[in-house]
């Protein structure tokens, strides 16, 4: 049996030598660091969900935050999510940038109906008089054992609503800038926290999003290249597509393949709507094999998106169609049965090898 | 009727109507009137292709409309607040325009018009009030100046989870909101009765800490009045107030409805009471404050005004389809630039 | 411009010498017809609604069943989608076989929570000691020039959940037998009814559901090939797959393209989850060519799963990346943008066109 | 306090309990308690991954379940109703299990303990038990002898959308539904005075013209007699009932909680009021009804069924991975048996 998530040290973003500006954080420190800036930097910006004040959110993203900037600015609501992202509507509407938390992935049924019909339409609806500059931070996926409705991966649903934006970081460094970034955009950005990484340790470079060692050639200036996906990891037989918690994995998959010669290139899509669809295609276009990861269920999810974008781009030289690894159509299960359930190191393997030992007929 | 817990009595202006001010409550119920029977017209004509009628709830969204300060208040209206709409001065055609099916939630200007865009979503946008109200009390007004949000729904909505989070929301937040019921005594073809466990949304308010009127809709006078002290109690910075206005859907729900499906013509005479329009004139004719020439003069205006309106409607192009895509977003994504791009290119060369 | 779909009057499932029980009946007539069947052959049946008792429903589908089967079998509610739901959920675990009504697809959002933590886990979560055989059905997709939120399509959403099952007919024969077997089944169905398809009129045998010049070579015992999907043209270079009242568009589109010496087949997907992945292999497997289309914003939807199915199995026979022809990532327009909005006729020979002129590398 | 609407007064078992009846109540609370006690134990020894104690809540769980007619009632709890459970007499090995993270919802047979899967949505299950009652009026028993559902959820979880629309709907069919509210002060670290407006959830029933009772949660003699002449009210066909039952959270919200983040000792000492096992057996001492001997006996025997229910926990390995796939559907699918059989051959092979 392989090991269970919590288990991988290996962080996304390692860099040899730390420079300055660089410190090690958890993600949990990455995002609460992120958000104690940003309500430093933005007057116009609240905080607010279930358990987000005195105690400082069930995972602590927001400790610290009401002391510090009063119970105004960040605040505790009644039980209901549909209120809260409902709330979130008039705030913005009045001129605020609200980031609402909902507890977990699996609570943020409730509120559907507010992100579908009102947060994602209203800048439409009002022909770009009422802009709905919303965060929506949700500790999203599995890999902690919890209760029922704990470990949901509702990237695909988001990535469909057309006028939300979507993002999900792999490790600390990112999760700070990716925070920093979707909070002052002017669109609604679901941002969904990787919760089983969340006390994972790695480099922060607050200085620049963009740390010296990163193989992408974007730009520099804040924000640039944080529109896009990152590549995690240099390879040149197969490309692993993976967001969130699975690209850890995906990394460590990565190792284990180049013990038998296999040079497998990790993709951190990062943006789950906009997809970077170049990135794809450049990575693919050079491996010309993929396997995409993803938690959530096969069917209709995510990554049937990204295998479609991957072959339309690069079918005259796929050498094989794109593979997916990834939560079965069954909802998810109680702990015992997670490491079943989540795309755990054998079974991404078995699908490179799939995508490797593919023959034409 | 006021249900415990009461209102603060905290009405900086409660001056009595003056006799300008009631002609005006009239001359608007008049137009809007005229405006709402001509809209049912021009669906039969093929000028829109439907629109959900306002008859009979004209002193109820008049009266209410009336007394917002838009200045600083902001309304949350339904698919069916044509009066209110009117009645705080909006753009007609801007409004007629999502009846047209130019644009779902009209081309007027919400935050110029304090009037948000039409909500189609039964109780979408209760919550909307309650977090823009909240957001006057965090911008941190002087005592007595805040503004003030006002959301309308119907007996139907209010079976909804969200005006129930909605209200509980707002008394423990003290939010200064309205919430305003217009209780028409059906939702489509489910009558109250079936609909409102308890028989009154007023009543519900009691449960939340929250004062409640329940008014006469029908009476333009009674509800400006009502409409007011619950503003005034929410600037005052005393939390949320229900009103529910008794009144009565006399059209069908939508041009698209067959009442005769669920009620008879006898029950709808019975139930619907008193003609609100007519009621006031005969109020303002005893009373000495207009004369049949005013009325007279409110009916022409009001026919002008439609003949602009419909006018307007008709010049009403459809609007360029780059408009879908250029419209999602502030920060527009490449990938739905692409799009954009294929569906010019396409369309140019079909 | 391309017509509306109102204008189109081919009817999908066209016969030639109407046989014995064959009767032309639009689709609203057909599922008024099949719901009535339902409650006189099954006790434990009910329906309920907005609107749905004495109205009859907006769309009149269930019209006359309160007067004929009583208020207690067909009943209104409170005006309230999550109480609907959760409603049908207690019913459900009572005995009973609900057939919820929400009046429009876009207000199944309200009881998103509901459908996907409740109805779809039940059976699950107890182990298969309460199922849920729930029939929701719920007006879709567009076409009507109607009001906001209610030109939606949420089947990628549906078929994303595990534990639903999710069926969309296209034609009255197919309503009709696909309603009375989602009906009798043990477990959810989300019935999607193409709107804007209601009026057309169409051959029903009601005395089987695979009249006999079908071209599918399922069984012709009640329910047999119901499970599956229905190639609704046969063609040998191209393949369109569609559902609900994209079927008929692409009908006309076959004939349009048949002028130009192109034949397409037209598969009508029918179930939306579990997908007929065979029949996608054999259709495919054939015209090596196809296009998917849908109404629903093109990112994440049901066509990525479908193309990704298509590429899985097809790959090496396949002569260029399968084309998706859909609406577009944006909030459903108004009446008058509709038809820039919904797949015409145009986009889809465009769609054609470039799958045919596709030249590797 | 009874608020009106008032209770019909149909209660046909109104003799009070016999001594055998409260000695039993007080068993039952006894091994509640230690059971509870010692499952927080068992997540710090990593027994269990995670626990949502009840402490302080064994009156209000016990008296309630004490009054359910396991022949044709039914129950639908939340996360925290272990008391209930035991009080109805479940497998409580099977209860376990879903805090062993075996299987979400427990390894009891629902249909047969008459008790809904546990359910971790806040208010999720509470439109089921509206549902459930009314298939029971659609059966259409004998007057007086239909099954009565009762549903459990906490001030938090008052504040949901769903507590309303069921409430409405259940009191709009008259459906025989007994809403049990146990308020003990928390939504994990929210206070019931920022959760709940106007500081009492039964004071909402009286908005749909529900009757309801708040009632002292920590005495379970009391809380008892709520309940069945709340069942009696339904049995006899006069709709749902709304009982609060005031109590506390003594405990964490759950293990994985930190109460001294929100509230300090001082002050869950002060908020608590009695304990409830505690008051309870003074109660049975001073009446006479029991004596040391019988509360050393009720303790050994917690004790005895604490380490049955231990070992049978321990016992229980993870369920086969078959049962992700083969216990979705009723009728499985061909694409989900694919899935399985995938998942079986890598399984094999790794
Ligand atoms: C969430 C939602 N559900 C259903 C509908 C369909 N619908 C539109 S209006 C209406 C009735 C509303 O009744 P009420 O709230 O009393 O307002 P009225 O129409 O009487 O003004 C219904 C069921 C909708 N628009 N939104
Ligand atoms: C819909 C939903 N939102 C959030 C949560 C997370 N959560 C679990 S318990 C809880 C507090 C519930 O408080 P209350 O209803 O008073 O019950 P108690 O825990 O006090 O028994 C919260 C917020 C959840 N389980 N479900
Ligand atoms: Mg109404
Ligand atoms: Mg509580």
């Amino acid at each position: 049996m392989p090991e269970t998530i919590t288990d991988l040290r290996i962080t996304a973003n390692s860099m040899d030598t730390p420079a300055a500006g660089v410190e090690q954080l958890s993600m949990q420190q990455a995002l609460n660091r992120a958000l104690d800036e940003i309500l430093a930097e933005n007057p116009k910006t609240v905080i607010f969900g279930e358990d987000c004040g005195r105690l400082g959110g069930v995972f602590r993203i927001t400790d610290g935050l009401q002391a510090k900037h009063g119970e105004a600015r960040v605040f505790d609501t009644p039980l209901a999510e549909s209120g809260i992202l409902g709330m979130s509507v008039g705030l913005a509407m009045a001129g605020f940038h609200p980031i609402p938390e909902v507890q977990f992935d699996g609570f943020a049924y409730p509120a559907i109906n507010q992100i579908v019909c009102q947060i994602a339409r209203m800048n439409y609806r009002s022909r770009g008089t009422l802009p709905m500059p919303i965060t929506l931070r949700v500790p999203s996926f599995g890999g902690i054992r919890a209760p029922e409705h704990h470990g949901e991966s509702l990237e695909a649903l988001f990535a469909h609503v057309p006028g939300l934006k979507v993002v999900s970081p792999s490790n600390p460094h990112d999760a700070y800038h990716l925070l920093k970034y979707a909070a002052t955009r002017l669109d609604p950005v679901i941002f969904m926290e990787p919760k089983s990484r969340y006390w994972q340790k790695g480099p922060v470079d607050v200085t620049t999003a963009v740390p010296g060692e990163a193989t992408h050639d974007g730009d520099t200036s804040s924000g640039g290249s944080l529109t896009g996906s990152r590549v995690a990891r240099e390879g040149r037989h197969l490309t692993l597509v993976a967001w969130g918690a699975m690209v850890s994995r995906c990394l460590q998959v990565a190792e284990l393949a180049a013990e038998d010669g296999i040079d497998v290139e990790v993709l951190d899509l990062r943006w789950l709507k906009p997809i970077d669809a170049e990135a794809l295609a450049k990575s693919v276009g050079k491996t010309r094999r993929a396997v995409v990861v993803h938690e959530a269920p096969l069917t209709s999810g995510l990554g049937a998106e990204v295998a479609q974008l991957i072959t339309q781009s690069c079918f005259a030289t796929l050498k094989a169609p794109v593979e997916r690894v990834t939560g079965f159509d069954v909802p998810y299960p109680s702990g015992d049965l997670e490491d079943e359930y989540i795309p755990n190191i054998d079974r991404i393997l078995f699908g490179i090898q799939r995508v490797l030992e593919y023959r034409r007929g | 009727m006021t249900t415990n817990p009461v209102l603060a009595a905290v009405d900086d202006d409660a001056a009595t109507l003056t006799h300008q001010q009631l002609r005006e409550l009239y001359t608007l119920m008049a137009a809007v009137r005229h405006l709402d029977s001509s809209a049912v017209a021009w669906q039969r004509q093929g000028i829109i292709p439907g629109y959900a009628p306002e008859l009979g709830q004209e002193a109820a969204q008049v009266g209410s409309g009336y007394a917002v300060d838009r200045t600083r208040d902001f309304v949350f209206p339904t698919y069916r607040e044509m009066g209110v709409a009117r009645a705080m001065g909006l753009d007609m055609v801007g409004y007629m325009s999502t009846h047209k099916a130019t644009w779902h939630g009209g081309m007027y200007n919400p935050l110029e018009s304090r009037f948000a865009p039409i909500q189609a979503v039964v109780a979408g946008s209760v919550l909307h009030a309650v977090g823009w109200a909240h957001g006057q009390t965090l911008e941190g007004h002087a005592t007595g100046e805040t503004g003030v949000a006002m959301t309308y729904f119907g007996d139907g909505a209010s079976s909804q989870g969200d005006v129930h989070e909605a209200m509980n929301f707002a008394a423990v937040m003290k939010a200064p909101v309205v919430f305003f019921i217009q209780n028409n005594g059906w939702a489509i073809s489910v009558p109250t009765e079936r609909q409102v466990a308890g028989g009154s949304v007023a009543a519900r308010a009691a449960g939340y800490g929250i004062p409640s009127l329940q008014v006469d809709g029908n009476d333009v006078v009674a509800v400006y009045e009502a409409t007011r002290s619950a503003f005034a109690h929410c600037r005052a910075g005393n939390g949320p107030v229900v009103i529910e206005a008794m009144t009565y859907r006399r059209g069908p729900h939508s041009t698209a409805d067959d009442p005769g499906r669920y009620r008879t013509l006898e029950e709808e005479r019975l139930d619907a009471g008193e003609d609100p329009l007519e009621q006031f004139k005969q109020q303002l004719l005893t009373e000495g404050v207009a004369d049949e020439a005013f009325f007279a003069e409110a009916q022409r205006l009001a026919e002008e005004e439609e003949e602009a309106v419909r006018a307007g409607i008709a010049d009403l192009g459809p609007r360029p389809g780059a408009e879908m895509f250029s419209l999602v977003f502030q920060e527009p994504t490449p990938a739905l630039q692409a799009q954009a791009t294929t569906w010019r290119e396409e369309s140019e060369h079909a």
